[in-house]
């Protein structure tokens, strides 16, 4: 087991020498690319852990913007006070010799654009009693009492989706309107969340955190990602939301869907990076001319 | 097949090969519709000046259709419609008919062949008078245009038109906009300008 | 109080005076505000679109456009995106200029290359183009106008006169019908007044006709005339300068073309709410016809002062010869020249 | 690299497609650029459709060992069973054909031939990546009962009716109206024989009434449509008669006796009179009256009873209550009709202002001699003849602020019409026409009859017709003011009496209808005919057919026609007593389904129940006709739909994109 300690100790290590990497985080710069490429030549189980590493999370809701505009918000906003506009740069000489930050890459990627990787753990965070069932398993495995689950497999969570563990009752739903949480009052104790009104992602997520969310009055979020099999799940979570909405007349499908404020907040909070939509489609277009290129010629 | 509305076919075409049919359709302001006319006759039975027009409308659109230039300019229809726009609304085809009249007008102008000038020189004197002062003069374009057309009119007209004048109901000075300027820098650059494809 | 931008046309100021003072007069009853549009331009009437295309609609667009940035000055209540017109060809050619940009966006590109000479642009679209008629039917509302009648105009007998250039074409749908709407019969029922049945509500008047074509447009004229005095009206009611201009100014020509002696005055809608509302003759204009509204006005009680009347109808024998009829051969023997 | 053999077939389709895309580019670079993806062959043909073209493409299935098959032609709405049958017969599993649009989606709509055979080859690698995905599907086989249900009692479903039950199979006639008779029950005459409307078609309501085999339900209405092909539970609304059909013998008394009288504005078109209860007409079928609720003394104020007081055998019930009624059936014809346009809506014409204009159906019920006026064409004051009648055809059809299509009855009807008021007034009539439609047997002769007789014809469309008159012989009449275009010239024709030649409009609940029933309508608003040409009384739905102006205006020879047509298309499935359904279905995974009852209430067919013990919902796949609604809407992804898979659907977007060929390297 490695944990928290310099590079070089790992760079030391066999390749294939760790049985069980936990890989935090998305890929957003070269550091986070050398430790992906690293972490995975040393270990035999690499695991995405975390919707970070999973499908981008919140980091991932940057690729929006141009790194440009991202760099210039972090380091020179009423918050940051940088009179004289100075911004990091890749390298910089001091009297010590040159200086080296990681260089940011165009857009966040989760981590398996970048390695290839065994087995994704999601959850934002994945629940404790997830974690000890994975290292669990995978001591049984070495044990040999049990097997692997076949590879880019889901682990750690459920086979149905968090509506299967929500307590909520449920009827056939039909939406007029959509609200925030915090406009009704009150909400129904034991009704469906989605039914009310409130727009809860539990019929897209994929189950295993015991519905923490939902049964504690709040809608879910969606942190576990979609089921296994979806390709992507703010495609899925928006056609399950337009297909309940009670209205014919564009005008009215219109008003209903503007209760929904943030439409990328609510379809692709943890998920914009890992999606189809391939989100910052400038970032997403340099690379894929450079690739053309390279192809070209 | 596909409906072919005014605005298929004009995408088709290129500036050259325009018919006169498409070529006063692409003139006139909207979608004129003008090739879908089905020769119905609602415009003509319609139009409460029919009985001084040399061609009803559907007579002139056919013409359009042969391509009868000279003939379909020279006609007096398009000077006798009064734009009261019921052929529009009636016309079972929403061809924009009085839109069109107003395109053969400038057509004519342009080509020089009305045969009669008094309604040519009516709008242009009208024109001039905006052009000059930004609002219209009707004692101005009155007095110029019954002096040029209708002088045997004129006596005629007096009682009217000091009736009008002691009543305050016509005003012998112009009123001129303020920023006359802006209004003829707009209308100078709009003069170069022409309706495209 | 509801706020409106006010697009009063040319004759609003000349030849239609008795409009805009009887709309002025009705506007604080119904509260209503209107703000004119600062420095508009003439609308081009009929006139301008059969020179020149692009620059009559730019003429037009110029009023858009300065009425834009004025709704962006303007705080926001209700209505300030729309522009009220009082004349019913102004009304039509702001509303067909707004229309066809859209329709043909060519022609809107055009015309904004041509706006922006003037430091100017309009968005089509951006502004709902409205006749006065209609907002005092659909936004002020009948219940609101008769509940303002202090003076009902019972026993008067009136032909509604739309004229054609405000039901038609009618690019929004906003009138009940194009060719018989009854939003002016319901509202001067609403002034009391009997309203007669009129088929040629919508029927034209000859516009320009009276200035390039005289012989077609006393056809028009007298049709309309005969008509309404047929069926026993005392005076028709108008909405629109040009057909007032040309059933009351003309009337007198007209019946020495024909040979006729009708006697049908005619006054603006503005003028009969006026009146109902309990305004004096002269504040709202009356007096000011040609062809004397006195006989009925009398059947509601309201004298028109003698100092407005004119000199009087010409007696046959003075002053200079009227030719009795225009024979078509004499108008194109007078355009050859 | 595909495991599969694939062939590429791509179709001329005579100029429809090569015209403007280069087919035999398209199956060349298939064949060069695709064998990446599997494609072992790639051909063009003048008419894949052909049967030579099928040939083709069975004879490379059996030679070449192909597993998979793409046809580069028209929509598969049109021509997917054609190829499916053709591979079927080669022994390769249907389910694994794809057609691919070339021509709808392509050489319709694009002029710019160098772009249309680019699209035509992404269309076509969409395709190929797609079937690679395909699976072999079997077809579901049900049976049929033999029992089928006819909506509407016009002459095109009593025909459709008649027929069925003559061969022997059982038919429930459902009509919505007291009696059987449709529109064609209204008329006097009807074109061009001249035949007694009534004369030949009270026979026929008289067979459907007794037929041993028919349930003649009239006074009742669809309420639910259940199942599927050869299996449909329907749901039959039987509105209160308030009179006991058992009892009552037709005599009708009680319509004497009943003191209520109302303006008849369906049967007489408003042009007549009838009491709170009665028969329709004096021939209808069945014979028992209905009661008016609304109009009924005793149901409005509690007393008379006239009725029941004077009725010999007991049949008045005031206690009846609307019933429901289920019948199971195989198959359905509607026969629903037509609805006619509202003339107000012209108001040039002054329908409804003017009191001597006339609406067509007001103008049949003036001449039918069971009308209000014994047949005597007289003006609205019920005594005068008219001295000068104007006929005005296309009132509100051929127009784009009406309808748009041609009512197709209209011109033949205004003939009809102009023999009639001279052989019975003698009066001067004009016909206003835009153009004389008078195809169809021995229609035009009857036209020439018509010019024989001196009718006058003018061909302009009326501009208006008014009271305001302009002259002295204008003034009392009304003025049909129209271009005579032959002359070009306007004219002001003053005459008595105006027939408007009003134009038929699709049912004002067509469109509930249909989807009550599960079909279209087309955008005027008749049901959609599965094809227009090869098959006009069959629908997109199986086991439901369309008869009469349902489908579109026709007259009386072609409505029955159809309604004979439709009866020959539900025999057919009737003798083949079982029915192969299409394979293409929606299945839940019970596993990823978490009960969140999103799909339930979506399902256009109801297939979709809740199974609230083991808490997940569930397909009934009989009932499921594969439309994909759930399958989209499912935000589990626990339900997957054969046939349109998201393995399937999105091979095709990459295919399309070309992704796979740059993958392979091209």
């Amino acid at each position: 087991m490695a944990v928290d300690t310099k590079y070089k100790d790992v760079e030391a290590m066999e390749d294939g020498s760790i049985l069980l990497t936990l890989f935090n985080g998305g890929i957003r710069n070269d550091e986070n690319e050398h430790i992906a490429n690293l972490l995975r030549r040393k270990s035999k189980i690499l695991i995405a852990f975390g919707s970070c590493a999973c499908e981008g999370c919140i980091p991932g809701l940057a690729n929006l913007s141009p790194v440009g505009d991202i760099v210039h918000t972090a380091f020179n906003t009423l918050t940051t006070d940088n009179p004289h506009e100075i911004y990091p740069r890749a390298s910089f000489d001091v009297p010590e010799g040159e200086l080296h930050i990681p260089k940011l890459a165009p857009i966040l990627s989760p981590l398996d654009a970048v390695v290839d990787v065994d087995y994704f753990m999601p959850g934002c965070p994945p629940e404790s009693h997830q974690i000890a069932a994975v290292v669990d398993l995978v001591v049984k495995v070495v044990k040999g009492e049990a097997e692997l689950p076949p590879k880019g497999a889901a682990i750690g969570v459920g086979d149905s989706t968090v509506c299967d563990e929500c307590p909520r009752a449920r009827n056939v739903k039909l939406i007029k309107e959509f609200k925030r949480i915090q406009d009704i009052a009150p909400v129904d104790p034991t009704l469906c969340l989605l039914e009310q009104g409130i727009p809860c992602n539990g019929p897209a997520t994929i189950s295993g955190c015991n519905a923490r969310c939902p049964g504690a009055g709040a809608q879910c979020i969606g942190c576990y990602g979609p089921a296994a099999g979806v390709l992507d799940y703010g495609a899925r979570l928006l056609t399950a939301f337009a297909s309940v909405i009670d209205a014919k007349e564009p005008a009215e499908i219109e008003k209903i869907l503007d209760g929904i404020p943030d439409p990328v907040g609510q379809f692709y909070r943890f998920s914009l990076s890992g999606s189809l939509l391939k989100a910052n489609q400038e970032a997403w277009k340099v690379k894929y001319t450079s690739s053309h290129h390279t192809k070209g010629e | 097949m596909p409906q072919m509305t005014d605005e298929r076919v004009l995408s088709r075409l290129r500036e050259e090969d325009l018919s006169l049919l498409h070529e006063v359709s692409m003139k006139t302001a909207g979608v004129s519709r003008l090739e879908m006319c089905i020769q119905c006759g609602t415009c003509g039975g319609s139009c409460p000046s029919a009985m001084d027009m040399e061609h009803t409308p559907r007579m002139l659109f056919a013409m359009l259709r042969a391509g009868m230039r000279d003939e379909a300019l020279r006609s007096n229809t398009p000077w006798i419609c009064v734009s009261c726009y019921h052929c529009v609304v009636r016309c079972p085809q929403e061809v924009h008919i009085a839109d069109v009249m107003y395109t053969l007008k400038s057509m004519a102008i342009k080509a020089k062949l009305y045969r009669d000038d008094i309604a040519p020189h009516f709008s242009q004197t009208f024109v001039d008078m905006v052009e000059t002062y930004g609002r219209s003069f009707e004692f101005g374009l009155a007095s110029r245009h019954y002096l040029r057309h209708f002088p045997l009119r004129m006596p005629g007209m007096m009682p009217m038109g000091f009736g009008m004048i002691t009543k305050g109901r016509m005003g012998i000075t112009p009123k001129k906009i303020r920023r006359m300027d802006q209004l003829k820098a707009i209308l100078n650059r709009a003069s170069q300008l022409e309706l495209t494809l | 109080m509801n706020k409106y931008l006010f697009y009063p046309g040319c004759s609003m100021e000349s030849s239609a005076k008795a409009y805009m003072e009887s709309m002025n007069a009705i506007l604080e009853p119904l509260d209503l505000r209107f703000e004119e549009i600062e420095d508009w331009n003439c609308c081009g009437a009929t006139e301008y679109l059969g020179i020149n295309l692009i620059p009559a609609y730019s003429l037009i667009a110029r009023n858009l456009a300065l009425a834009l940035d004025q709704v962006g000055k303007m705080n926001g209540t209700d209505g300030t995106h729309t522009v009220v017109a009082p004349c019913s060809a102004c009304y039509l050619n702001l509303a067909k200029a707004d229309h066809y940009m859209q329709e043909r966006p060519s022609l809107g590109a055009k015309v904004n290359e041509a706006l922006a000479a003037g430091g100017l642009s309009y968005k089509p679209g951006a502004l709902d183009v409205r006749h006065l008629i209609d907002v005092l039917v659909y936004d002020v509302g009948l219940d609101k106008i008769r509940s303002r009648v202090v003076r009902p105009l019972h026993g008067l007998r009136v032909a509604p006169y739309m004229g054609c250039m405000l039901p038609r074409p009618d690019y929004k749908n906003r009138w009940s019908d194009h060719e018989h709407p009854t939003e002016l019969d319901d509202l001067l029922r609403a002034l009391g007044a009997e309203v007669i049945e009129y088929p040629l509500t919508t029927s034209c008047c000859g516009g320009h006709m009276t200035q390039i074509g005289p012989e077609t447009a006393f056809e028009l004229i007298r049709r309309l005339v005969a008509d309404a005095d047929d069926r026993g009206a005392d005076l028709m009611a108008t909405v629109c300068p040009m057909c007032q201009m040309n059933i009351d100014a003309y009337q007198n020509e007209m019946n020495h073309f024909f040979g006729t002696d009708y006697h049908m005055p005619i006054l603006f809608f503005t003028q009969l709410m006026g009146l109902a509302f309990g305004k004096e003759p002269g504040e709202v204009g009356i007096g000011m016809e040609l062809v004397n509204a006195r006989n009925a006005m009398a059947r509601v009680g309201v004298e028109v002062p003698l100092t407005q009347e004119p000199a009087g109808p010409r007696k046959k024998d003075e002053g200079l010869p009227m030719p009795r009829r225009w024979t078509k051969r004499e108008v194109e023997k007078e355009a050859v020249k | 690299m595909s495991q599969e053999k694939i062939g590429v077939y791509v179709c001329h389709c005579g100029t429809n497609i090569a015209g403007v895309v280069d087919v035999e580019h398209v199956a060349k670079w298939a064949a060069e650029k695709l064998g990446g993806q599997g494609v072992v062959v790639a051909r063009d043909y003048k008419f894949m459709c052909s049967s030579l073209g099928q040939e083709l493409i069975e004879k490379d299935i059996k030679e070449l060992g192909l597993t998979r098959v793409v046809v580069a032609a028209c929509s598969p709405h049109l021509h997917e069973k054609t190829f499916r049958i053709a591979a079927k017969n080669a022994g390769l599993n249907p389910y694994l054909v794809e057609l691919a649009s070339i021509r709808e989606q392509v050489s319709w709509v694009h002029t710019d031939k160098a772009v249309a055979t680019e699209k035509s080859k992404a269309v076509v690698a969409g395709a190929v990546a797609r079937v690679i995905e395909n699976k072999p599907l079997e077809e579901i086989k049900v049976p049929i009962n033999p029992n089928t249900l006819v909506v509407g009692g016009g002459i095109a479903g009593i025909q459709a009716a008649l027929e069925i039950a003559n061969a022997g199979f059982h038919v429930y006639l459902v009509e919505r109206e007291p009696s059987i008779g449709g529109h064609m029950a209204q008329f006097d005459k009807t074109f061009p024989t001249l035949d007694c409307s009534a004369c030949i078609l009270t026979p026929r309501m008289v067979e459907a009434g007794t037929h041993p085999n028919i349930t003649l339900m009239t006074w009742s209405e669809v309420v639910n449509v259940a199942g599927y092909v050869g299996n449909f539970n329907v749901t039959i609304k039987k509105k209160a008669r308030f009179v006991k059909e058992e009892l009552c013998t037709g005599c009708g008394i009680c319509e004497e006796k009943c003191p209520k009288k109302v303006v008849d504005d369906v049967f007489e078109a408003g042009l007549g009179y009838r009491k709170a209860v009665y028969t329709p007409f004096a021939q209808a079928v069945p014979k028992f009256p209905v009661m008016d609720k609304a109009n009924c003394t005793y149901f409005i104020k509690g007393t008379c009873k006239a009725c029941e007081k004077f009725c010999p055998t007991g049949a008045i019930d005031f206690n009846q209550e609307d019933q429901l009624i289920n019948v199971d059936v195989g198959n359905i014809i509607l026969a629903t009709g037509y609805d006619l346009f509202d003339a107000r809506r012209v108001s040039n014409y002054g329908y409804g202002r003017l009191p001597n204009v006339f609406t067509s159906i007001e103008f049949e019920r003036l001449c039918n001699a069971a009308g209000l006026t014994n047949g005597n064409i007289v003006l609205r004051d019920g005594k005068t003849a008219p001295k000068s009648v104007g006929i005005i055809h296309c009132v509100g059809s051929r127009d784009k602020n009406f309808n748009n299509y041609c009512s197709v009855i209209c011109c033949m009807q205004g003939l009809k019409f102009a023999h009639l008021v001279h052989e019975r007034t003698g009066a001067t009539v004009y016909n206003f026409y835009i153009d004389m439609r008078t195809a169809y047997k021995a229609y035009d002769e009857f036209y020439q009859r018509v010019l024989e007789e001196g009718t006058l014809f003018v061909r302009g469309k009326v501009a208006e017709v008014t009271d305001a008159a302009r002259y002295e012989n204008e003034k009392g009449k009304l003025i049909i003011q129209v271009e005579d275009t032959l002359i070009g010239k306007q004219r002001r024709i003053p005459v008595d009496m105006v027939i408007l030649s009003i134009g038929l409009q699709p049912r004002r609940d067509a469109k509930e209808v249909g989807k009550l029933f599960g079909i279209s309508c087309s955008t005027d608003g008749w049901f959609t005919e599965k094809h227009p040409k090869l098959d006009p009384v069959a629908t997109m739905t199986e086991g439901i057919y369309i008869a009469g102006c349902a489908q579109g205006p026709k007259d009386i020879p072609s409505s029955v026609a159809q309604g004979a047509a439709a009866s020959a298309r539900v025999l057919d499935k009737i003798l083949q007593k079982e029915v192969a359904l299409e394979p293409v279905k929606a299945s839940i995974n019970a596993d990823k389904c978490s009960g969140c009852r999103i799909c339930n209430g979506l399902c256009p067919f109801n297939a979709i129940s809740y199974i609230a013990d083991d808490n997940v919902s569930n397909i009934n796949p009989a009932l499921c006709q594969g439309c994909g609604t759930c399958v989209a809407a499912c935000p589990a992804g626990a339900i997957s739909g054969t046939g349109f898979s998201d393995e399937q659907i999105m091979a095709q977007i990459d295919g399309l994109l070309m992704r796979n060929l740059e993958v392979a390297g091209v």
